[in-house]
């Protein structure tokens, strides 16, 4: 048989260069025709105006850098993000890897540059809530929560905050809960706007009516009074009210919803972390010992709350230290079979950081495949490695507590030994795959852009068009697809930009007239759905 | 069936160890069940479930055939099962399961079973005791009944491995977060202690015991001293065969080990049955290896 | 016969489908089985090497080694796997062939006696009806070890599936054949 | 004096100000404002940055000093924008981290009120004081002192320079016809504008048109490939230039002058009908066909594919008889041009082969550049135990690529020599992560492709045994664990660990690798008849000509550099170039997409503006002592410096002048100075920071200023004990401040 397919090889092997040649030339006819088919296709097109203004939603690295792209190129762009600040959770992180550049430092001027831009119009505290039309000329509806700060005038000199009579006694979200804020806060020193805002669900004044002895309806009356001039006591004004120099604070301020009219949309609209009680076996939440990966970030920061000190949960350094690969990534019995593609690279910086803020201590890191696949990657890795803390493969299997101790032990195998292996410590990280922010599916479902089976938004081709979606107008970048690094998510968010301007610098989209066309004869002439519905109604 | 206040009927599947090492355990079972009003019916002729990690081990073409036998037997009598033992729990809910999603397989047992006249129809449901004291009477009820409060007394609690495991068959939630257990030893008003080996299995199962006691003892003991050692003082199960090798197996430990363990072993109706007023001797307690201390029996 | 894992996967896909045994190549060695393993810090039972000794068809090594034995089948390791690989019921299964390869020891195969003697792996005897009464109950459930007619049925059980000769089991004693003789097959 | 008491960051307050010595000075002379800032605690851990305030405070034409948290922050910014608009400094100095972190930031600042945003001036007490000097307190606070006074000293000579703007040609050039470069230009061209895109080859398409399917998706490249390359060659906006290279690029952003040679196809392209009797008749017909990576062959009359855009024949010069030896066959190209004997390919398509074509050379201005110039395969070689070239069962995965490619020399059957493969292994990492070689870094698609073809070829030869040897499998992006999850069901085999070799086995046709499974911890010799070698990228070796001539910077392992490997992946040192896909880091068709379409984005920002702005601190000639000696040419690396004949001196071309400084210290007669690092400013810096201080002046100075000092902090830090602020005259000031 071998012998055989040997010599018909080679009598086959002069025709083979014309059959194959034949047969590549027949597939070539068929892609052909299918072009030209699209030609075709578009010739029946039209052409219509875009508006030149851009919509960009969530104000996440991804969504700054698209937002800067277009508005530098002079177009007019909407960025709304949800949170009273941009900067998403790039803000939070202490360093990036490979190149330990200080996360805060390598942002901050951007969200300057976001905050000041001429042509950005930025609305934090801000949710999409309806979008009607196509490319070229979408009509987007935004609920702009009110702030009770009015934002052109507060100066962020957190008097306000200092003089809150809950002042410290709320959990700080962009710190997750490890520091405290008042009801009237700004989440975070350098936030973008810098203007301070009140979370309604905690301010005594908005919740009750009544702060102290002043009601609302004093309130009211007394912001009017400063503002003519007129003394105000403190049975008048909550306390804010008294220390605000500006007089900017409103607890009358109304949610207000913007029109938009705009040419194109970028979707950015980030990640959650996936809750670590997801692998209840780690005991997140029962030992003080384990965190997660972002809180490692909020301890490791200079403006955490530590102040950098790894002393967490106020417990002394940490000895002994476990970092977890994979925790909710890669796993199918959790549900999130994909990997998160930042934390193998993370935990690296982390373990880097941790042995750098505590010589002594003694560092694992258990993996399962280490996905060091950016550039410097491999190089940060390898340098990690030689720091001296010690990689171990084999995923942790289980944490309990140490009995008689107030340390944890992590079970696992090193699979390179073929060993069980329990590792005693101080302090689990938690390294934390990222999911589909809260919401996301919602938007989507409002742009008629669909999901992947992870989640994720859809791109219109997961390899040919990983910023389009099947809405033509509409771009994923970021998080939102898929999760990705700060470079990549950067990249992905120009590349948005880029699309997007190339509708915009060119003022005309193209619309399938399967879109606009209507049978003449039909129609019932009528632009809402209620007034053909009882046109309808009035013809029966 | 009603679930309602009224009697309610289950076929008890007693297994091996209930019946023919630990009758205290189908006493008191069978007391506290009837003190709210279920009755349970002997299931004649059942056999060994048989043991899952054995005979499953061994031949599964064999165990699966037993195992739809029991289950048949039930459903003749037309009514749910009751176990007291993960082993069962997991023998016969899981042949159940299987038998229930492959026809193929389903027909192929059937005609084993047809040789003496018995056919697995798919309508009968396997109960474990405690679940049906933790959701059909429930903690209120139950709570209602505890006149003896194990109040002070510090417990651990141990699952054993087929009651919570696979949850994808058992339906009872993560086995990492159990609670069902916990709820019922509280209810009796003792403290559920965490220890660190508390979800490790016991040692037994799966022919581990029989392959090599030894070993299969000293996971035991880390098990218990890991109780021991957060000051517990007693431990409280749902598994009849745990129950062999907790309580049983101390004796064999001591003897093999040359150490001095008397560690007190509870099947949780057992305990909750002191907590409700049934004499020691009543649980069938005085018969077995461990002694119950006074804070137990006062 | 084929490769180990085709055997396992036409083995127990009869009983437990095939997807589920396929499950084993999805298998990424992370660990986290071993790791968990109550048998694997106790014993030299490695829950992820037998898994790659399966894929890599080390069918011999596999059988011939008394750890195959020392899994208490519970189910840590298939709650916790992160590819959802069925690793309880893949051991069963491997034990299931190896078993029928004559690889069963003798405590093993007694409790098949006790079954098809008493229809229970742990029968009742004088001293435990002793107990039962003293708890008030009758001394002898009405088990299959009570009705002969229905310990038929579990031994015809045994005898259609071929259990007993798998066991060697002898009919006339009652027992394994050669106990008399220390129970050597 | 009293006990020093141990230095305490946590009781510095957020804020505070002290009053300069120069406080009343005039309107027009030198008023320098000193911010100094906490940088949260980076500094202030280790900088007493309230003594360097009191310390700036007492320095010469200071006329206040102020600390803060954060000054990079809105609330830090407002502080400067407070002091100018009040007129009270004109010349600010901000003491906190690196000019390249924040130099922009503060520039604007000042510019946004008014300031010339030259009159700022930065202390680097971070990167150069409290992060290295992080044990010794007192001495890094010293040092910060210093580097603040030759700040000071410097910032009273500088002089305002003006932001000059350029107009933007609104055309760009991509230089690569790859996928990446293919969707830069479709995103610009869309836009309406004009991109000349530059081939090397005949045909757009790079090495995608060579896969056969895509990972995770398993699509075939062909048919997702073609539209977008036929949209590419047809678009009236893209100036499609292949068979071509760039020989010459001058100018700056804006206004790029390139040169583009143009390499003759020897066809008269509009009339080339794409049909084959030139092939047939041709006779040469052994050249290794590069597009199947040499697995097939092709004749020296030619087209790269079938698909290939432009759709056209090519004559390959180095083997076309008559163009290498003058004549094939009875013609030479004296008896074409009489009209007497043509060599076949004339003879069969007469009319459209033209001998004559010479390279030409075109040449356009354009605004942006755009280098996407991808990647090539790492050489095989570089492992030789795995023995490519030397057993032919072991082949590229390029060379597999092309066997599962339905175009492809076995017409998309896996075979060699026409015999089906029974064990296949795939190896990962051959020439990546592997320091021996010299590639240290990761090739980012090796683990997927493989996984790919491990599958493509289950699927094709089920009987067939594959194995991938590996050491970490990197599915990182989307889909990609669920695909690895795929391929590993449908029966391919994962063996973890890097074969150690490869042998033949003897009296076979057959080889054995021998590895290590690392997770049985046992070695093992598996026998194969084909091996596939998991090829990483390298760099492209092709294009060191377009790195000089565009001054692009490469990172160690020989890949472009980036202007920031974090948040500026795309952009490069030099203004309106950029670069992405392949040439940056290896990356997969979806990013090297997004890159590119992030390309076009950066492009057309100019574009669409019309206008860019240009570096000011740039290189000044003083004609009237300049000598022209022209030695500042030959040291100027962006070629900014010219002599002017007539008047024999220096001229600087302002908008290509990076401001290097290079000419500045070659100059013989001191004529060429930079602007903004003049060597007064310069040499008063460096004055200012070797100056022997004097102790009792300074003491007396520092005195003084504590006097007048005021340092209140916000409320929350007043009774912290402040050691300042109880002076008479303290100025309090209720600074918006931030914990």
């Amino acid at each position: 048989m071998a012998a055989k397919a040997e010599t018909e090889g080679e009598v086959e092997e002069g025709k083979a260069g014309i059959s194959t040649e034949q047969m590549t030339r027949n597939t070539m006819e068929s892609i052909k025709s299918t072009v030209e088919d699209s030609l075709l296709e578009k010739i029946e097109e039209k052409e219509v105006d875009v508006a030149p203004e851009a919509l960009v939603i969530g104000g996440g690295i991804a969504g700054m850098y698209a937002a800067l792209d277009i508005a530098d190129a002079g177009f007019k762009v909407h960025l709304v993000e949800r949170l009273p600040s941009i900067g998403g959770h790039m803000a939070q992180l202490d360093k990036t890897f490979p190149t330990l550049d200080c996360s805060a430092c390598i942002l901050t001027p951007r969200l300057v540059d976001v905050g000041a831009h001429p042509n950005i119009n930025l609305m934090s505290c801000s949710e999409v809530i309806g979008v009607e039309g196509s490319v070229g000329n979408f009509k987007v509806k935004v609920l702009k929560h009110a702030k009770y700060v009015d934002e052109a005038t507060c100066t962020g000199c957190m008097m306000c905050e200092e003089a809150c009579r809950l002042t410290g006694r709320f959990p700080n979200e962009f710190d997750l809960g490890l520091m405290k804020r008042a009801p009237i806060y700004r989440p975070f020193p350098f936030a973008i706007p810098a203007a301070y805002s009140i979370d309604a669900g905690t301010c005594l004044m908005l919740k009750k009516g009544k702060c102290g002895k002043a009601t609302l309806e004093s309130t009211i009356e007394a912001v009017k009074k400063v503002e003519r001039g007129e003394e105000i006591t403190k049975d008048e004004a909550p306390p804010c009210v008294l220390a605000c120099g500006p007089n900017c604070i409103h607890h009358d301020m109304k949610d207000e919803t913007v029109e938009l009219n705009v040419g194109g949309i970028i979707v950015a609209t980030g990640y959650d972390i996936i809750p670590p009680e997801t692998m209840p076996e780690y005991k997140y939440g029962v030992y003080p010992h384990v965190i997660n990966g972002l809180e490692f970030e909020r301890y490791s920061s200079a403006s955490g709350p530590t102040m950098g000190k790894m002393n967490v949960a106020g417990m002394p350094e940490p000895k002994d230290a476990v970092f977890l690969s994979c925790v909710g990534s890669r796993n199918k019995q959790v549900g999130y079979e994909y990997c998160s593609r930042v934390c193998c690279m993370y935990l690296a910086k982390q373990a880097h950081l941790l042995q750098e803020k505590v010589p002594s201590c003694n560092i694992s890191v258990l993996y399962q495949d280490v996905r060091a696949f950016g550039k410097d990657f491999e190089e940060f890795y390898t340098r990690v490695k030689g720091e001296g803390l010690s990689y171990r493969r084999g995923l942790a299997a289980e944490i309990y507590k140490k009995p008689g101790s107030d340390r944890v032990i992590v079970r696992a195998e090193d699979t390179m030994l073929g060993e069980p292996i329990e590792l005693e410590a101080d302090l689990v990280v938690l390294g934390v795959g990222l999911k589909p922010s809260e919401g996301m599916d919602k938007l989507l479902e409002m742009l008629g852009v669909a999901l992947t089976p992870d989640n994720f938004a859809k791109e219109a081709h997961p390899k040919f068009r990983p910023v389009d979606t099947d809405v033509p107008g509409v771009f994923v970048t970021g998080c939102a697809q898929g999760p990705k690094d700060i470079p990549d998510s950067v990249a992905q968010a120009k590349g948005a930009a880029g699309a997007l301007l190339s509708l915009l610098a060119r003022g005309k989209a193209t619309i399938k007239p399967s879109v606009a066309e209507m049978e003449e004869a039909l129609c019932i002439g009528s632009n809402t759905l209620k007034e053909m519905a009882a046109k309808i109604e009035e013809g029966a | 069936m009603s679930e309602e206040e009224g009697t309610k009927e289950y076929a008890y599947f007693l297994g091996c160890i209930t019946p023919n090492r630990y009758p205290g355990i189908e006493a008191a079972t069978k007391r506290i069940l009837k003190e709210f009003g279920i009755e349970t019916k002997e299931m004649m002729g059942a056999s060994c479930c048989p043991a899952p990690g054995v005979f499953g081990s061994f031949d599964m073409h064999t165990w699966l055939p037993v195992a739809a036998r029991n289950l048949a037997i039930a459903e003749e009598m037309d009514l749910d099962i009751v176990v007291t033992c993960n082993g069962c729990y997991g023998s016969l809910q899981e042949a159940d399961h299987l038998l229930k999603g492959n026809p193929k397989l389903k027909e192929k047992t059937n005609e084993i079973l047809g040789k003496f006249g018995r056919e697995f129809k798919g309508t009968t449901k396997v109960n474990h005791s405690i679940v049906v004291l933790h959701d059909v009477i429930g903690l209120d009820r139950l709570k209602e009944k505890i006149t003896k409060p194990m109040n002070g007394v510090n417990v651990a609690v141990h699952y054993g491995c087929h009651f919570l495991k696979p949850r994808e068959v058992r339906g009872h939630g993560s086995s990492e977060t159990p609670y069902i257990l916990e709820d019922l030893v509280k209810v009796t008003g003792a403290k559920d202690v965490d220890y660190k080996d508390k979800l490790m299995c016991c040692g037994a199962g799966g022919g581990n015991r029989t392959a090599d006691s030894v070993q299969s003892l000293e996971w035991m003991r880390q098990k218990l001293v890991s109780a021991i050692e957060e000051g517990c003082d007693c431990m409280v199960h749902p598994c009849a065969f745990c129950h062999l090798q907790l309580d049983r197996g101390q004796a064999e430990m001591n003897k093999a080990f040359g150490t001095d363990y008397n560690f007190p072993i509870l099947f949780a109706t057992q305990f909750l049955g002191l907590a409700m007023g049934l004499s020691e001797k009543e649980c069938g307690l005085d018969i077995q290896t461990t002694t119950m201390p006074e804070k137990l029996l006062k | 016969m084929g490769t180990l894992y085709e055997d396992m996967v036409a083995y127990g896909g009869e009983v437990f489908g095939k997807e589920h045994m396929e499950t084993l190549r999805e298998c990424v060695q992370c660990g986290k089985c071993t790791g968990g393993c109550p048998s694997g810090r106790n014993t030299a039972f490695r829950t992820r090497k037998l898994f790659q000794m399966a894929l890599t068809d080390m069918r011999e090594e596999i059988f011939n080694s008394p750890e195959l034995w020392f899994c208490s089948t519970c189910y840590t390791c298939y709650e916790r796997c992160p590819k959802g690989v069925k690793t309880t019921d893949l051991i069963r299964t491997i034990r299931n062939l190896a078993a029928k390869e004559g690889h069963m020891s003798v405590p093993h195969r007694m409790i098949g006696v006790y079954v098809l003697k008493t229809s229970h792996a742990v029968p009742l005897g004088p001293a435990q009806m002793e107990l039962r009464k003293a708890v008030g109950l009758d001394e002898m459930a009405p088990t299959a070890q009570k009705y002969k007619d229905q310990l038929e049925q579990v031994q015809t059980i045994f005898k259609t599936t071929g259990y007993d000769a798998m066991i060697d089991f002898d009919w006339d004693t009652m027992n394994l054949k050669g106990m008399d003789k220390g129970g050597k097959k | 004096m009293a006990e020093e008491e141990e230095y305490d960051y946590t009781k510095i307050p957020p804020t505070g100000s002290v009053e300069g010595i120069a406080a009343g000075a005039p309107e027009d002379s030198p008023r320098i404002g000193v911010y100094v800032c906490h940088c949260g605690i980076n500094i202030k851990m280790v900088v007493d940055v309230e003594d360097v305030t009191r310390y700036a405070a007492s320095l010469p034409n200071v006329v206040v000093a102020r600390h803060y948290i954060f000054m990079c922050s809105d609330p830090g910014q407002d502080l400067i924008r407070k002091d100018l608009a009040e007129g009270r400094v004109n010349r600010v100095i901000v003491a906190s981290c690196s000019p390249r972190m924040h130099e922009p930031t503060f520039r604007k600042t000042c510019s946004d009120s008014g300031l010339n945003p030259f009159y700022y001036e930065m202390a680097n007490i971070r990167e150069h004081c409290s992060w290295p000097h992080g044990d010794f307190h007192k001495e890094a606070t010293e040092k910060a002192k210093e580097l603040v006074r030759s700040a000071v000293a410097r910032s009273a000579l500088l002089e305002p320079l003006e932001e000059k703007l350029v107009d933007v040609k609104p055309e760009a050039l991509v230089i690569g016809g790859g996928v990446t470069g293919m969707y830069a230009a479709l995103d610009i061209a869309n836009g309406g504008y004009k991109v000349h895109l530059v081939e090397k080859k005949p045909s757009i398409g790079g090495h995608v048109a060579q896969l056969s399917r895509t990972f995770p998706t398993l699509e075939r490249v062909a048919s997702l490939l073609t539209p977008r390359m036929i949209e590419v060659g047809a678009h009236p906006n893209i100036d499609l230039m292949t068979c071509s290279e760039v020989e010459e690029i001058g100018g700056y952003i804006g206004n790029f002058d390139v040169k583009v040679k143009r390499k003759p196809r020897y066809i008269d392209m509009e009339k080339c009908k794409d049909c084959t009797p030139c092939i047939e008749a041709c006779p040469v017909k052994d050249i290794p066909d590069e597009f199947n990576e040499g697995l097939s062959t092709r004749s020296a009359i030619y087209i790269p594919f079938p698909f290939a855009v432009p759709p056209a024949y090519t004559i390959d010069a180095e083997h076309c008889l008559l163009l290498k030896e003058g004549k094939c066959g009875d013609a030479t190209l004296e008896t074409i041009k009489e009209g007497k004997a043509v060599p076949p390919c004339m003879a069969a398509c007469p009319g459209v082969i033209d001998f004559e074509q010479k390279d030409e050379i075109e040449e356009f201005t354009a605004g942006t550049i755009i280098v996407a110039t991808g990647y090539d395969l790492v050489d095989p070689g570089v492992s030789a135990e795995y023995k490519y070239g030397v057993y032919p069962n072991v082949i590229t995965s390029m060379e597999f690529e092309r066997l599962l490619s339905p175009g492809g020399p076995t017409g998309g059957k896996i075979e060699l020599n026409g015999k089906e493969p029974k064990d296949i292994m795939f190896i990962s990492c051959v020439g990546s992560r592997n320091k021996q070689v010299g590639n240290e870094y990761c090739s980012r698609v090796c683990c997927m492709y493989l996984a790919k073809q491990a599958y493509l070829a289950k699927e094709q030869l089920p009987d067939a045994d594959v194995k991938v040897a590996f050491q970490d499998v990197r599915a990182f992006g989307k889909g990609f664990e669920e695909f690895y999850g795929d391929v590993k069901t449908e029966g391919v085999f994962y063996m973890r660990g890097l074969p150690g070799e490869i042998y033949k086995k003897p009296g076979s046709d057959r080889v054995v690798v021998r590895g290590e499974n690392t997770f049985i911890g046992e070695p093992y010799e598996q026998e194969a008849d084909l091996v596939v070698l998991g090829m990483g990228l390298a760099p492209n070796k092709d294009v060191k000509s377009i790195i000089s001539m565009l001054k692009l910077s490469t990172s160690v392992d020989g890949f472009l550099m980036e202007a920031h490997p974090k948040l500026r992946p795309v952009d490069t040192a030099t203004d309106g170039i950029f670069i992405a896909g392949c040439c940056a880091s290896p990356k997969d068709i979806t990013d090297s997409i997004a890159q590119g379409k992030a390309t076009a984005s950066g492009s057309l920002l100019y574009l669409v503006q019309g206008m860019a702005k240009i570096e000011p601190a740039i290189s000044q000639i003083d004609e009237e002592i300049c000598i022209g000696c022209a030695r500042c040419v030959d040291v100027c690396p962006y070629g900014a410096l010219e002599l002017d004949e007539v008047r024999h001196v220096m001229t600087v071309n302002e908008a290509v002048c990076k401001g290097c400084g290079g000419c500045n210290s070659i100059c013989p007669s001191g004529a060429a100075t930079m602007k903004h690092y003049r060597d007064r400013q310069v040499y008063a810096q460096i004055e200012a920071l070797t100056e022997i201080t004097d102790v009792g002046m300074l003491a007396e100075l520092e005195s003084a200023a504590t006097a007048a000092v005021a340092a209140e902090a916000s409320a929350g830090a007043a009774d912290t004990g402040s050691e300042a602020g109880e002076g008479e005259g303290a100025e309090t000031e209720a600074v918006p401040g931030a914990e």
